[in-house]
């Protein structure tokens, strides 16, 4: 399959447009600073559009340019995590049916991360969007434990819990943090055999299911995330490894 | 949203309107243009071109020669006496063979197939209108604003594409931008277009693929969208007449604007405007007038009393043309410096002014676009204050403004920021109308009452000196044109007592009651 | 704009947020924390860490130990009587000797000396303060809205830089912010700091190295520039003691924030929320209040009464610490869902009704956080509405939105973008204030009188159940607290009847005039 | 001179700001794909901030990515054009010691180009943002033909009035018609060898001074230009050229 190429307003004409700050004064040089920037960064026919002063050595610009290159869809088999769309009740058959107890799910947005409102959106009964949350679910039995919860309270109770999932909130992302947080409870979980004992989930605006599987997690949710899909991902996942253990045993 | 007027400033103002645009009218009936005579052929059913790529209607005006001033509707009508078409008697002149003035006892007989000619080309016309209420009936009608996008890719594949994607998007009303300077060619392009400068041509061809292209997406969007273009420039009424038969729904189509910013002959616009305004009002098209566009070259803080005099002789003319209020889509627009102190007072002001003084026109609203820049990120803000203004005041036809209307012409995506912008401002701030009003003697009521009075000065002073010499002053868009200057003087002929024309005959009886609608 | 308010729905809110604020100061007054009596220190001028980085104040107080109840300040006194400074004493605490307590006899002197100790604290407060009024003098203060924006790089220096070219771009008020969750131990760090997550700490260096880079650029840009930081968290009183003594201008400081958004104990809240707001007010220090943050847990349109509500009650709080009303800065927010139909009209409501409410309080006005997203064109254009609210219904402070709210702290042309567009909008719709007025009975007039009505009701619930209750049952940002949950409640302490702390003998006496300024 | 990259809010962080659309569906590895995209186009850390359907096969996005590399200020040479800061007086005094006679310059929008509000900024009297048109110059004899005028009637206009420079203006630039137009009247006077009669100086919007060189152009202004700097410009070019020329002759 063919590279496809940014679209303006002609297929095939690449048009990306960009803002940036040059730590350089906003003179007589500064478009061309601007320019032999974009140039250097590959792109073809850039055009600087504005130009403005951000203080007194920072010149802030906005640009528009063709990429010089495109990318091919063929080559991209990562996604987002992709669950059935079950509804309320039809996911809670399910683990009726096929687990034949409750799902425990734990879920807290760790260390020093005191943004809530989006686990609670996911666990919390008023749910998102319209979309009830886990504590709703009969078959499930939701535990929230809110903000700046350390990785090792999070790992004491889920154990107390005995619980299915751990669902992990990471909002800030300055310097990293989110993924310092992340991998330390990952560490921790290891380091400890726990591993293997738990669908390992988290979420946060700046998550990506990719990035999630990176640091070791099953699986990453990202912005706008409902909690239907988040509790349909984990019924079905919960459900095949059950299943798999079980004919493993016998 | 209220504001105190001296009525009878307006009343003033309406007459003087009047007393403008009598002398204008008087112009337009007693001459005739190669433009006006194309369209008579045009709407006897001939289309195409010569080997040569002639569109065939210039062929004939071309054939008349100095005849021109008699009209080409009885040489025509004449020629198909012994049974041809208009086309075939054009392709035959196209061919070499001659244009005859028909024999004294030819006449009633061309006379009487001239006007059965006109009749059958009328009864299209009024079929597309039709088709259009029923389609409105179908799908519903938007609510105000009406959402107002153009494309211009200069490719009439890729704008018909964006058309439905604007559509998708939210758009109620696609404009499809011309080619650079199609305004100052003297015929009206064959067929679809792939190419051109910030826009493609008006042709039939690319008008039919657009509409299209629109009444595709109609049922998925569940509502009518409207399609728009430029009945303006050296062929006024035959671009009319092209989008009466493809069914447009609005057309840019002012009785200034190819003087102002075309360099136009005044005596060959004023003419041609009266014909293309009477076959818009037929067809039912909604016009848009150009007054935005004084605003790009003189300041909009000083000349918009210009803006509202030009509405106010622009209805005068329309109405004089057989278009009813409803279909008077008068043009105004947010053009003050955003850097001036005061600014967004006095737009909504001025907005409010124009809305109030015109209560049955579907006002169009024009976006920021001279005092935009390549920072794309105040041009979005100036955006969403043009929006909140025109929801705040009840405009009718919103044009979008674009994120990067000082860099090129719209990308689709920059089409979906605006739309989305508008959308969201306009379901946002809605119940704004009927919350807020104008503190009675505060800053805004009095911005509005001082251009309206600056507003029936300036009308005054035209009355006085008379249209012609108003534009010779340059009293509008700081543009100054001379009667004889211009592009296009050539193509205009006083009418001979023998001229005859048989869609001014049958429409001109109608005008003043279709008019009253 | 004016507004048709029911008085006396509005007079009873005000009684009813004195019963509520009645009890939770008779509290405070029986109670000390270890933040109270760590400030103490502060202010006699105590500093610095140990080997291990203990900052000297809390070495002093966890010498107290169980003696918590009865206050620093007579131990250290007497300590000091051989002659010794406090920071002396404390450095000699810290190198294990014992803080004993002082002997009957000593006890006069010791309380003379305390009280000596304090009087020079408070004069050193009065010469910030004098400088303040004095630089405001010669560089003239903005026009509101006072343009607010926040550096949070997370390290001081870059901090300081982006400070110094906020201010080269426009902006008025600058806040620092500090790291995450600063606000959850329980001392404040020593000395300059260049990490922090989502911004770094507050110390009594960084104010200092803050303040002087905006000092220094004061007379560049001729108007006089205020820094803003956060007396909250556990640690509310030290931090408003140390802005005191570094000419900060603004601290957040919310009687309720570090229960609701932070966990903080009650009861630890109530405590240091009465002696911080003391100092602030001494120092002329303008407060800003947390409401807007109920709107990021609880809906904007549905808890529009809790922010008002709350007002009323952080205002009384406020006024009985000795803060006059020109210090009050009540904050409200603009966090109604922006696809919400009449969203824009309901934010107009509100901002127009908080103004009317508290006419002399320097409002703080808070920009769309909470709905917005990565669609960073949509976000500028929300803070372009924002700016034209806050403008229109006299906004006092404005805290900018920033087009990336929704990705990541503020870039430097972020800021400048925001500054940008505040600028332009405030100026082109200032005389919108005098020239719209709201429709009586119209939607806007009618959502405002409908909030205000259910602010009164929930005040009547809350004076009747009482503070502690109302939090406990999570009635603001729905966020339940319980009155013995929370972190600090071990460094609360009943007032034994030996308690003494010369600054509340020094400033208690004067809180009532004080207010009354 | 090492490299200098964008500055976000740390010095070196070098990051920037994109958006963009991709013709494909926004579909579950929409994400994936702009990130690739933005990997292939070079960009480090690529984050994908924003995610909207523009069509049904239409992505739009916003990101954020440190830039690959940055650029050297000392590779730069080109630049703005640079004139002394003269005042209106300054100006036609050195008109009048210098050359001893009235600067006659020309100008139009040419060919399709119909936009004039640039042109006569610089050349009537009004002038722009408060400094004079060179219409205003007692020194300078200012001719300015409008609107859409064909670059053969520009070179006679020019040819008649013995102009010393013509001043063109091009405003619309897609498929870089402006470049064709300003090509074309370059063109036509080295085929009347009248190249080096005039002072040769464009301008617009999407101008800049060494697009202008490119051409074959003196000088190129691009947006905000002020009549007085580009006067300034002229007079001393004028001024060096003839004096240059004279001293040739003698
Ligand atoms: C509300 C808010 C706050 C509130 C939080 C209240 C609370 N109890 O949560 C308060 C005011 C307390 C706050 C404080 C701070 N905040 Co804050 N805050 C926000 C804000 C405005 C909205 C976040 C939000 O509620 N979004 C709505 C929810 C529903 O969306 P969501 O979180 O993305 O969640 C959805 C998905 O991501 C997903 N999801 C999320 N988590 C999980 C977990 C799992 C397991 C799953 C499956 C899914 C999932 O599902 C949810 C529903 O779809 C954002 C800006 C913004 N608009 O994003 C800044 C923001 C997140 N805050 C920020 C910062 C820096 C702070 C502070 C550190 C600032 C300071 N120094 O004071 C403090 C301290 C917070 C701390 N210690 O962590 C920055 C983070 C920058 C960065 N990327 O690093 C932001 C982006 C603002 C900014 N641009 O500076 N904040
Ligand atoms: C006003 C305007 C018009 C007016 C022109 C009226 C007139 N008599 O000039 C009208 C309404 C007629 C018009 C029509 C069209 N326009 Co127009 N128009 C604009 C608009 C809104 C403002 C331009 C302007 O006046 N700027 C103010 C002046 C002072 O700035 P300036 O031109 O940059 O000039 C300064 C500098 O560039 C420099 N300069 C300029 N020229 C020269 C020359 C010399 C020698 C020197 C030294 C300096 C110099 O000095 C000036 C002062 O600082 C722009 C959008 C925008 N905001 O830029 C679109 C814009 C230029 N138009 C555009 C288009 C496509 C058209 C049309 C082709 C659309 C159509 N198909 O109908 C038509 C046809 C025009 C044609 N045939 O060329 C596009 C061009 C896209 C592109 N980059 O290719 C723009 C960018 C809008 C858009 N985004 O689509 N337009
Ligand atoms: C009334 C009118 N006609 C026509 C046009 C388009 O210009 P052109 O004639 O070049 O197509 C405009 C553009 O603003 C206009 O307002
Ligand atoms: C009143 C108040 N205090 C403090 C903060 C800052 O939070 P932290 O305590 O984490 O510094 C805020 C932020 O919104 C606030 O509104």
């Amino acid at each position: 399959m063919p590279e496809i190429v940014p679209y303006g307003d002609t297929l095939g004409d690449g048009m990306v447009q960009l803002s940036f700050t040059l730590p350089a004064p906003a003179d007589a040089r500064a478009r061309e600073l601007g320019l032999q920037f974009l140039r250097n960064t590959g792109f073809l026919e850039p055009q600087i559009v504005h130009i403005g002063a951000a203080d007194r050595d920072m010149t802030f610009y906005v640009a528009y340019a063709r990429a010089p290159r495109g990318v091919d869809p063929a080559e991209i088999t990562a996604s987002e995590v992709e669950a059935p769309e079950l509804s309320f009740s039809q996911i809670n058959a399910l683990i009726e049916r096929e687990l034949g107890r409750r799902m425990v799910v734990i879920g807290a947005a760790i260390e020093s991360d005191a943004h809530t409102v989006g686990i609670d959106a996911i666990m919390n009964m008023k749910g998102f969007a319209g979309d009830y949350g886990l504590e709703r679910y009969p078959w499930i039995e939701a535990v929230n434990l809110g903000a700046q919860v350390p990785c090792e309270r999070l790992v004491r109770e889920a154990q107390e819990r005995r619980a299915d999932a751990i669902l992990v909130s990471q909002v800030v992302t300055q310097k990293q943090v989110h993924a310092r947080q992340l991998t330390k409870l990952v560490d921790l979980l290891e380091a400890e055999q726990l591993r293997d004992r738990y669908l390992l989930v988290c979420g946060g605006p700046r998550l990506s299911n990719t990035f999630a599987k990176e640091l070791g997690y099953d699986a990453g949710f990202g912005p706008g995330s409902r909690p239907s899909h988040v509790a349909a991902w984990m019924a079905r996942e919960l459900v095949a490894r059950t299943t798999a253990a079980r004919q493993g045993d016998g | 949203m209220k504001l105190e007027l001296d009525s009878g400033l307006v009343a003033e103002a309406h007459g003087l309107a009047d007393e403008i645009a009598a002398p204008v009218l008087d112009f337009a009936r007693a001459h005739t243009t190669v433009a006006i005579e194309r369209t008579v052929a045009r709407l006897f059913g001939v289309d195409g071109v010569d080997d040569l790529g002639v569109p065939l209607p210039n062929v004939l005006v071309d054939a008349l020669g100095p005849r021109l001033c008699r009209g080409l509707a009885m040489p025509l009508a004449a020629a198909c006496a012994d049974g041809r078409t208009p086309q075939q008697v054009a392709e035959a002149v196209a061919a070499g063979a001659p244009l005859a003035d028909p024999p004294d006892e030819a006449l009633p007989d061309a006379r009487r197939l001239a006007a059965r000619l006109a009749e059958n080309a009328d009864a299209a016309i009024l079929a597309c209108r039709a088709e259009r209420s029923r389609l409105i009936e179908q799908y519903g009608d938007p609510s105000t604003p009406w959402i107002y996008v153009i494309v211009a890719t200069g490719n009439i594949r890729e704008d018909a594409r964006q058309a439905q994607a604007a559509a998708r998007a939210g758009a109620d009303v696609v404009a499809v931008i011309r080619s650079t300077a199609q305004s100052l060619i003297d015929y009206v392009p064959y067929g679809e277009t792939t190419e051109g400068f910030g826009g493609t041509y008006a042709t039939q061809a690319n008008f039919r693929r657009v509409r299209a292209a629109l009444d595709e997406v109609m049922p998925e969007v569940g509502r009518y969208l409207r399609l728009t273009n430029y009945a303006s420039g050296l062929c006024m009424p035959e671009i009319a007449a092209c989008g009466a038969m493809e069914r447009l729904d609005m057309m840019l189509n002012d009785s200034m604007y190819g003087i102002l910013f075309r360099d136009i002959n005044p005596q060959r616009t004023f003419c041609d405007q009266y014909v293309s305004r009477m076959i818009n009002g037929r067809a039912g098209i909604i016009i848009n007038t150009g007054e935005d566009n004084y605003l790009t070259t003189a300041p909009g803080h000083e000349a918009g009393h210009t803006v509202i005099a030009s509405n106010f002789i622009n209805r005068a003319l329309a109405l004089a043309a057989g278009i009813p209020e409803p279909q008077i889509g008068l043009g105004h627009a947010f053009e003050i410096d955003p850097d001036r102190p005061g600014q967004l007072m006095e737009e909504w002001a001025i907005a409010l002014l124009i809305r109030e003084l015109f209560p049955r026109c579907p006002l169009k609203y024009m976006p920021p676009t001279k005092h935009v820049t390549g920072d794309i990120f105040r041009t979005q803000s100036l955006g969403t204050l043009f929006n909140l203004v025109g929801v705040a005041t009840g405009q009718h036809i919103q044009l979008l403004s674009i994120l990067t209307e000082a860099v090129h012409t719209p990308f689709m995506s920059d089409r979906m920021l605006a739309i989305q912008d508008a959308r969201r401002v306009f379901e946002a701030a809605r119940p704004l109308r009927e919350s807020l009003q104008a503190v009675p003697g505060g800053p805004l009521e009095q911005r509005a009452q001082l251009v309206l009075r600056e507003a029936v000065e300036l009308l005054r002073q035209v009355a006085e000196a008379g249209m012609f010499e108003a534009v010779e002053r340059g009293w509008f868009a700081d543009t100054p044109r001379p009667r004889d200057g211009g592009r296009g003087l050539e193509g205009v002929a006083e009418r001979d007592p023998a001229y005859m024309n048989p869609f001014l005959e049958l429409w001109e009886p109608t005008l003043a009651e279709a008019a009253s609608a």
